[in-house]
C-alpha cells in the first residue's frame, strides 16, 4: 500500500476526488493547507503599505490506496489537476506499512 | 373600555404627572409661557435623541475597533471599549461636568465637585432639562476617549489604560472643554468650534497620539530598512458595521450641538447641520476612493472607511453655515488627509492601529481652521491659538499621564504576551474560540 | 419654485392631513387644547421613539446570543430571535394586549380578545395615540420572550420553543403584566416596578430557570467529579454589540416607561431615566471587572458584559428616584451578582448558556428590592409580595407549559442533532460555513 | 450656579437662536402661529428621526450582504455598500432632487439643476425644514442603490457599478420618482405609492434584476442538468443583524412617509403605521416559516430574514389602512413569494446573491396591487399601469445603462479574479485574513 | 519508530488523547480535516436548492511513536475511537527514519 | 528523497521558511494544527469556571527534500525553530518514494 499525499488548487478539489471516485477510490482526506512554491503571493497593499504574501491557499489531499492502483491515481490526479499555470501542485508518494479500519478492526488493503 | 383602563399604567410619578398637568397648571398658561414649555421639551428632545445616538458610537467605535485588530486582540478590544465608556459616565458626574460648565468665568477651569441634577417630578429652570444636557455632554466625553483606545490597541496593560480614560475623562478633557464650551477664555477670545472637531475630536486624537509614541509601535509592525509589516485587521464587516454606527452617530453629534430644536429657525438649522453633516461623509469617501485609485489601482477598504470619519470630524467644527459644496470639499479634504497620513505616521513608525490620529487629529485641525471659509465670524489667527492651546495643553497633560503611569504600573504588556495576543493574557476568553488561524 | 411644488409628496391620507390642519380647526384651538394636542405628540413621539428603541433590543439579544453560543448552533439561534419577536408581535395583537389592559379591574387578568386601533386619520382619545402605547407594550413583551431563548440555547427543539414563545407572550406574560401595568391587584396593593424589573425581567428569568431545569445541560457540560466544562460562545464581538445594542434600547425602555413627554416636568423626569440608566449599567460594568480583577486577576470580557445587563436590569424597576451615587451601586450590586451567581448556577448544574438568569432573574428581583432605598412609596412587604406572587406565577405557568411541551412532542434534540449542532439538525444552514473549526 | 453659567455653550448661531426668539418674537406670536411652529418642528423632526432610521439602513444593507456574500468578496462588498451610500447623497443633491421635485407639474420630469437650501438661521416656510426633507428623500434614494448591490454581488467590477448608482440615484430614480411624488402624471391618475412600495422597491428591484440578467450567473453557480450548486453566505449572524437593521430602519421608511406628526391625527395615524410595518414584517417571516418547515422539514434561516424584508416591503404601499389581520396577510404573502420564488428564480438561472428580487421586486408589485384591498381610493387598473410604467421605465433604463457599461468597460471580472475573489482582485484587503477556509 | 496517522470522528479526540497519554504517548500533533468516504453527508438544503456535501469534517492525528508502542497505540487507537457507526475513521502507519527535538537537538525515540 | 515533517511554534514560520529558502529549498507546505505534548495549554477561566486546555496552536511544515538536503535542512530547521523553551516542537523525517510535479509531470528531485 502507498500514502500519495497531494497538493493542489483549491478549485480543482471536486474534479478531482469525482476522478478518483470513478477509479475506485473509496475514500480520502482533505485538508485546508498554505503553499510556498514557484507561485508567489501577490503583492498587497494595506493602509497604504505594500506587502508581499509568500504563502498561497492549496488543498492537501491524503490517499492511501492499493499497490495496484497508485501509478492510475498518481496519473488521474496530475490530468485533472493541472491547469498548465504555475503553482499546480504535487504528488507525493510513500509507502504505507498498514492501514485499519477503525469501525470493524479489518487491517490492510480491505480497510482502504 | 379599553382606554379607561389604560391610562393607570407604569410609573408612579411619571403617572400622576402625566394625568395631572392639565388640570394643575392650566390656570395660568399663556402663550408665552406654552411656547417656551413646548421649546424647553424640544430642546430636552433633540439633547435625548442626539444623546442616545452619541452614545451608540461607543459601540461604533467598539466594532470598528474590533475589526481592525487582529483576532487574538479582539476581546481585549471589546472589554476597553464597554469599560471605558462605562468610566467616563461615572468620571463625568464625580468630577467632569462641574470642571468643564461650573463657574468658569472666561477661565481656564470650573470648579471641583460631583454634579447633581434637580430632584424627580421638579419643573426644570432654563430652556432644556438639566439631566438631558448633562447627558449630552457626558457622551461627548466618552467619545473623547474612545478615540485613544484604537490607536494604542494590541500593546497596552488593561489596566493602565483605565486609569489613563478615568483622567482624561475626568480631568483634562473638562478643564480643556471649559475654555470654550464652558465660556472660558477661548470662547472670549471668539474661538469657534461648534461640535468638537478641537474639543473633542483633537483632544483624543493627541492622546491617542502621544500615547501610542510613548508606548512605541507593536513588536515587528517596522522590519529593516523601513520595512513595514502591515497586520491586517480581522474582519472587516465589522469596521464598516462600525463606521456606519459613527457615521448615524453623527447626526446627534453635530445636530444636537445646535443646542436648540424649539422653533422654526432651529429645526431648520438642525435639519442643515444633518444634511451638511452627511454631505462631508460622503465627500471624505469619494475623494478618497479616488485618490486610492490614482495611487494604487486598488481601493483599500479600510481606508475608505477612515475617510468617512475623517469627513464627519472635518465638518464638526462648523456643519451650519457650509453651503452643500463646500460641505462636500470639507469633507473630501478630511478624506485626502487619511489616504496620505496613513502611511506618512507609519514612515515615522507612529504605529496607530486603527487610523484615530489622521481622523482625529488632523481632519479635526484642518476642520478647525476650515470654519474660517464659511463662518464669518470666524477668524484664522484666532482657530489657530485655539488649536495651538488645545495641542499643548491635551499633548502635556497626556504625555504626562502616559509616562507617568510607563515608569510607576508600566503601560506595555510583555513581548511574550503581546505574541500570544492580549485576550490570552488579560482577558483569558478568546474572540473566536472556535476558529483557526 | 421648489418650495411650491413639494408639498404634493408622498402618502394620500397623510398629504391631506398635512396640509389640512390649521384651516380645518383654527376655529375651535384654544390655548388648552394646543397645550394637550402638543402633549399629545410628545407623549406619541416618546411611545414611538421608545419602542423603535426597545424593538431594536430585539437585534441585540440576537447578537449577544449569537456571539455566546458556539458556532453550530448560530444559525438556530438567529432564526429563533426574528421568530420570536415576529411571534411577540401577533400574539400581543391577537391576546396579549387586553389580556393585560382590558378591564382587569384591580384583578388578576384582562379580557380575552384581540386589540384594535382607531380608523387611520382618526382624532384619537386620551393623552397618547393608541397604537404607539399598543407599540410600546408589544416589544416589552418581546422582550421578554428573548430572555429566553438565550438560556435554553444549544440543545432546545425549534417548534417546542416558538410555542413556548406564543403562550408566553400572548397569556402568561400579559396575565401577570396585568396585575400591576394593567391596574390589577397588585397595583392596588402598592407594588412598584417602574419600567419592569420583575414584570418583564423576572418573568423571562423564571420561564428561562424552568426551561433550563426541565432541558437539563448541554451534553459534556458538566463532568464527573463536579468538573465543569466550559463552551466558550464562538463571537465575542458579537456579544459585545449586542450588549451596546441592548443598552441603548434601554433608553427607551426605562426612558418611555415614564409614559409622558409633554411637559416640562415629564422631559426633565425622562432625562433624569436616561442618566440614571446610563450610571446603573457603568456601575455594573466597573464592579463586575473590579471583582474579577480581584478574585481571577483576569477580566472575562463575557461577565464584564452581562454585568452591564444586569446594572441596567437592576435600575429598572425604579430608574426616576435615586441620585448618580444611587444608580450607581444600584447597577453595581446587579454587577456583582452576576459574577457571583454565574459559577454558583454551575455548580448546580443549571447550564444557562449566556447568563440570562442571574442577568434578568436575579438582577431583576434586586432591583425590584431596591425600589425602598429611593422611593419612599415603596414598601419593602409589598415589594416581597409581587415578586414572590410574580414569581410563583410565572414559574409554575411556565413549568406546566415546559413539562406538557415535553411529555407531548418532546423540547430536546437528540445526542447527535446536538453533538452536530442544531443548524445542521434544523436549519440546514451553517452560520460560517466557510471556516475552519 | 451651574445653571447660570451653563447656558453659554457651544455653537454660536444655535446658541443666539436659542436663547433669543422669546424675546425675538414674542409679540407676533398667536395661537395659530404657534401652533402652526409647533407642527413645523414635529414634522421637522419626523423627517429628520425617520431619516436617520432609513440613513442606518445603508449599514443594514452592508450586513446583510456581507452575511450572504462568500467570504473571499466580503471586502468588496462593505466597500460599495458605504460608497452607493455616498454617491447617492451626492447626486441626489447634484441633480436628483430638482429632477424629482422641481417643476413636475404633472408631467414626467423635473429640472436639471443641482438643489440648495435656506441660509443658516433663517426661518423655513412651508410646514417643515427644507432640508429635513431633502434629508428624507434622499436616503430613500440611497436605498434603491442598496437594493441593486446585493444581487449583482461576487461578480461585478467596483467602477461600473458606482457608475451605475450615480446615474441611477441621480436621474433613473429620480426622474421616475417624480412621476408620483413629484406631482407628476401618475400621481395626477390617482396611482397610490404612501412609501415606495414600486417606487423605490420596484425600481431598485427592476435595475437589479436587469444587472443580474446582464451580468450573468457566478461561475460555477448553475451545473449541468439542471444542477444548482448552492454558495452559501459566509456569516449568517451578520445577516440577521443587516435585517433587523432594516426592520428598525423601516419604522421611518413607513412612518416618516407620513410627512407630518403636527397634531393628533397625524401622530396617531404614525403609530398605526408603525404597528402595521411591524405585523406584516412578523407575518412575512411566520409564514416563510411554516411553508418551509412544510415543504422542507427545515427552516433556512436565510429565507426566514429574506421574508421579514418581503413583509415589509409588501406594506410599504399602504402602511395605514390596513388592520391588524389585513396587515399580516399582506406581509405573509410577501414572506410566501419570497420562498417560491428564490427556488424559481434559480431555475430561470438568474443568480440574485441574496435574494434581492423577490424581495423588492416581486413583494414590491404585490405590495402595490394589495393596495386596493384597504384604501378605498385604490383602484387596480391604476395599480397596474403605475407598476407596469414604473417596470418598463426602470428596466429598460437601467439594462441600457448596463448594457452600455458592459460594451464600453466591460462589467464582469475575469474568471480568474471571480475565482480569487473581488477582495484580492480589487480591493486589496480580505475581509477575515485570519481565518483558515 | 513509526509515524502514525489516525483519522477519527472529532468528538472522541479527547477520550484518544486521554487512553494515549495513558499509554505513555508524551505527544501528538492534531489538525482538523475533512473526510471523504462511505459516510456521506447529509443531503443539505440552502435557499430552496438540495445539496451533497461530499465532506465530513474529521480530526486528524499524527502520532510518532518508538516500534514497541505501536501495536499498543494502534489497538487503543481503533477501541476507543469506535462508535461501531460508519465514518469512525481510519489509522495508517508509516515508517519514520528519524525524529529530532527541536529544542535540544536530542533524535531518535527520546525525541519523541 | 526524504519528506520532512516539522511541528514549530507559529511565530517562527517565516524565519524558517526564509533560513530554508537560502538553503535552495523551492517549495514547501505549511498547515495550522494542535499541540499536544509536554507544553501544557494555559489554565483558562471561562465565566467563572476555570479549564485546562490541552493544544497549544503549532505550524506544521512538509518539505519533500532531495537526499543531498536531508540533513543540512533538518539542521537549519532545529537551529532556527530553536527558541530553548518548551514546546519547540519536532522534525519527523519519512522516506519519499516519489514526487511528481502536477504541471509538467516531471517526477523525481527535479520535481522538487
Ligand atoms: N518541496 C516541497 N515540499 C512540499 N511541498 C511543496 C514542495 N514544493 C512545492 N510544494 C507545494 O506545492 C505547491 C505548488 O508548488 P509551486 O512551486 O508553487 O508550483 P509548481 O507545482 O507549479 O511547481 C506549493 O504551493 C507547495 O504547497
Ligand atoms: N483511502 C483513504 N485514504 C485516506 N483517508 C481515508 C481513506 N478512506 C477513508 N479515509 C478517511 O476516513 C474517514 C472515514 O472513512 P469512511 O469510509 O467514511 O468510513 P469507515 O471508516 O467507517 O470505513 C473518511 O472520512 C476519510 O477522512
Ligand atoms: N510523539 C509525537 N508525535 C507527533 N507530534 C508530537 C509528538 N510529540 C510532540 N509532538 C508535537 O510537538 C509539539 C511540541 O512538543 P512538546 O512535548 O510540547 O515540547 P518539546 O518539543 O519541547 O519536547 C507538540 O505540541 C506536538 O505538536
Amino acid at each position: 500500500m502507498k500514502f500519495i499525499i497531494a497538493i493542489i488548487k483549491p478549485f480543482k478539489l471536486d474534479e478531482v476526488r469525482e476522478a478518483l471516485t470513478s477509479l475506485g477510490v473509496e475514500g480520502l482526506t482533505a485538508t485546508d493547507v498554505k503553499g510556498y512554491g514557484r507561485q508567489k503571493g501577490q503583492a498587497e497593499m494595506y493602509r497604504g503599505a505594500e506587502y508581499e504574501t509568500y504563502f498561497v491557499p492549496k488543498v492537501k489531499l491524503e490517499i492511501a490506496v492499493i499497490d495496484e492502483l497508485v501509478s492510475q491515481v498518481v496519473e488521474e490526479i496530475t490530468t485533472v489537476a493541472r491547469s498548465g499555470k504555475i503553482g499546480d501542485g504535487k504528488v507525493f508518494v510513500l509507502d504505507l506499512d498498514q492501514a485499519i479500519r477503525i469501525r470493524t478492526g479489518e487491517a490492510g488493503g480491505v480497510a482502504l | 373600555m379599553l382606554k379607561a383602563n389604560k391610562p393607570i399604567l407604569l410609573g408612579l410619578v411619571g403617572a400622576t404627572l402625566a394625568l395631572a398637568p392639565l388640570a394643575a397648571t392650566a390656570q395660568e398658561v399663556t402663550l408665552e409661557s406654552l411656547k417656551a414649555e413646548t421649546a424647553f421639551v424640544f430642546n430636552t428632545m433633540l439633547f435625548l435623541m442626539g444623546g442616545f445616538l452619541v452614545m451608540f458610537m461607543a459601540a461604533g467605535f467598539a466594532m470598528l475597533e474590533a475589526g481592525l485588530v487582529r483576532s487574538k486582540n479582539v476581546s481585549m478590544q471589546c472589554l476597553k471599549n464597554i469599560a471605558l465608556y462605562s468610566i467616563a459616565g461615572i468620571m463625568f458626574w464625580a468630577l467632569g461636568y462641574s470642571l468643564m460648565y461650573a463657574d468658569v468665568n472666561g477661565g481656564f477651569i470650573g470648579s471641583w465637585m460631583p454634579y447633581s441634577w434637580p430632584e424627580a417630578g421638579t419643573v426644570n429652570d432654563g430652556s432644556y432639562s438639566v439631566g438631558s444636557d448633562w447627558f449630552f455632554q457626558m457622551v461627548f466625553c466618552a467619545a473623547t476617549a474612545s478615540i485613544v483606545s484604537g490607536a494604542v490597541a494590541e500593546r497596552i496593560k488593561l489596566w493602565p489604560f483605565l486609569i489613563f480614560v478615568a483622567v482624561l475623562t475626568g480631568v483634562i478633557y473638562p478643564i480643556s472643554g471649559s475654555w470654550k464650551w464652558g465660556a472660558g477664555w477661548l470662547d472670549n477670545l471668539g474661538f469657534l468650534d461648534f461640535a468638537g472637531s478641537t474639543i473633542v475630536h483633537s483632544v483624543g486624537g493627541w492622546a491617542a497620539l502621544t500615547g501610542a509614541v510613548i508606548l512605541g509601535a507593536r513588536k515587528g509592525k517596522y522590519g529593516d530598512g523601513g520595512r513595514i509589516n502591515p497586520m491586517p485587521g480581522s474582519s472587516i464587516p465589522l469596521a464598516t458595521l462600525g463606521t456606519f454606527i459613527l457615521w448615524l452617530g453623527w447626526f446627534g453629534f453635530n445636530g444636537g450641538s445646535q443646542l436648540a430644536f424649539g422653533d422654526n429657525a432651529n429645526a431648520s438649522d438642525v435639519s442643515r447641520i444633518f444634511v451638511n453633516t452627511n454631505l462631508a461623509a460622503a465627500g471624505g469617501v469619494m475623494v478618497s476612493i479616488f485618490i486610492m485609485a490614482l495611487m494604487y489601482k486598488k481601493v483599500d477598504v479600510t481606508m475608505a472607511l477612515n475617510s468617512a470619519l475623517a469627513g464627519l470630524v472635518a465638518i464638526t467644527a462648523e456643519p451650519l453655515m457650509p453651503g452643500p459644496l463646500a460641505s462636500i470639499l470639507i469633507g473630501g479634504v478630511g478624506g485626502a488627509i487619511v489616504v496620505l497620513a496613513v502611511p506618512m505616521l507609519d514612515r515615522f513608525k507612529i504605529d496607530d492601529v486603527v487610523g484615530a490620529i489622521p481622523v482625529h487629529l488632523f481632519a479635526g485641525i484642518w476642520g478647525t481652521l476650515a470654519v474660517v471659509i464659511s463662518n464669518p465670524e470666524g477668524d484664522l489667527i484666532i482657530q489657530l491659538t485655539g488649536v495651538a492651546a488645545y495641542g499643548l495643553f491635551a499633548a502635556v497633560a497626556s504625555a504626562t499621564l502616559w509616562l507617568f503611569l510607563k515608569v510607576t504600573i508600566g503601560i506595555r504588556v510583555s513581548d511574550e504576551n503581546e505574541y500570544e495576543g492580549l485576550d490570552k493574557a488579560e482577558i483569558g476568553v478568546e474572540a473566536y474560540p472556535e476558529f483557526t488561524r
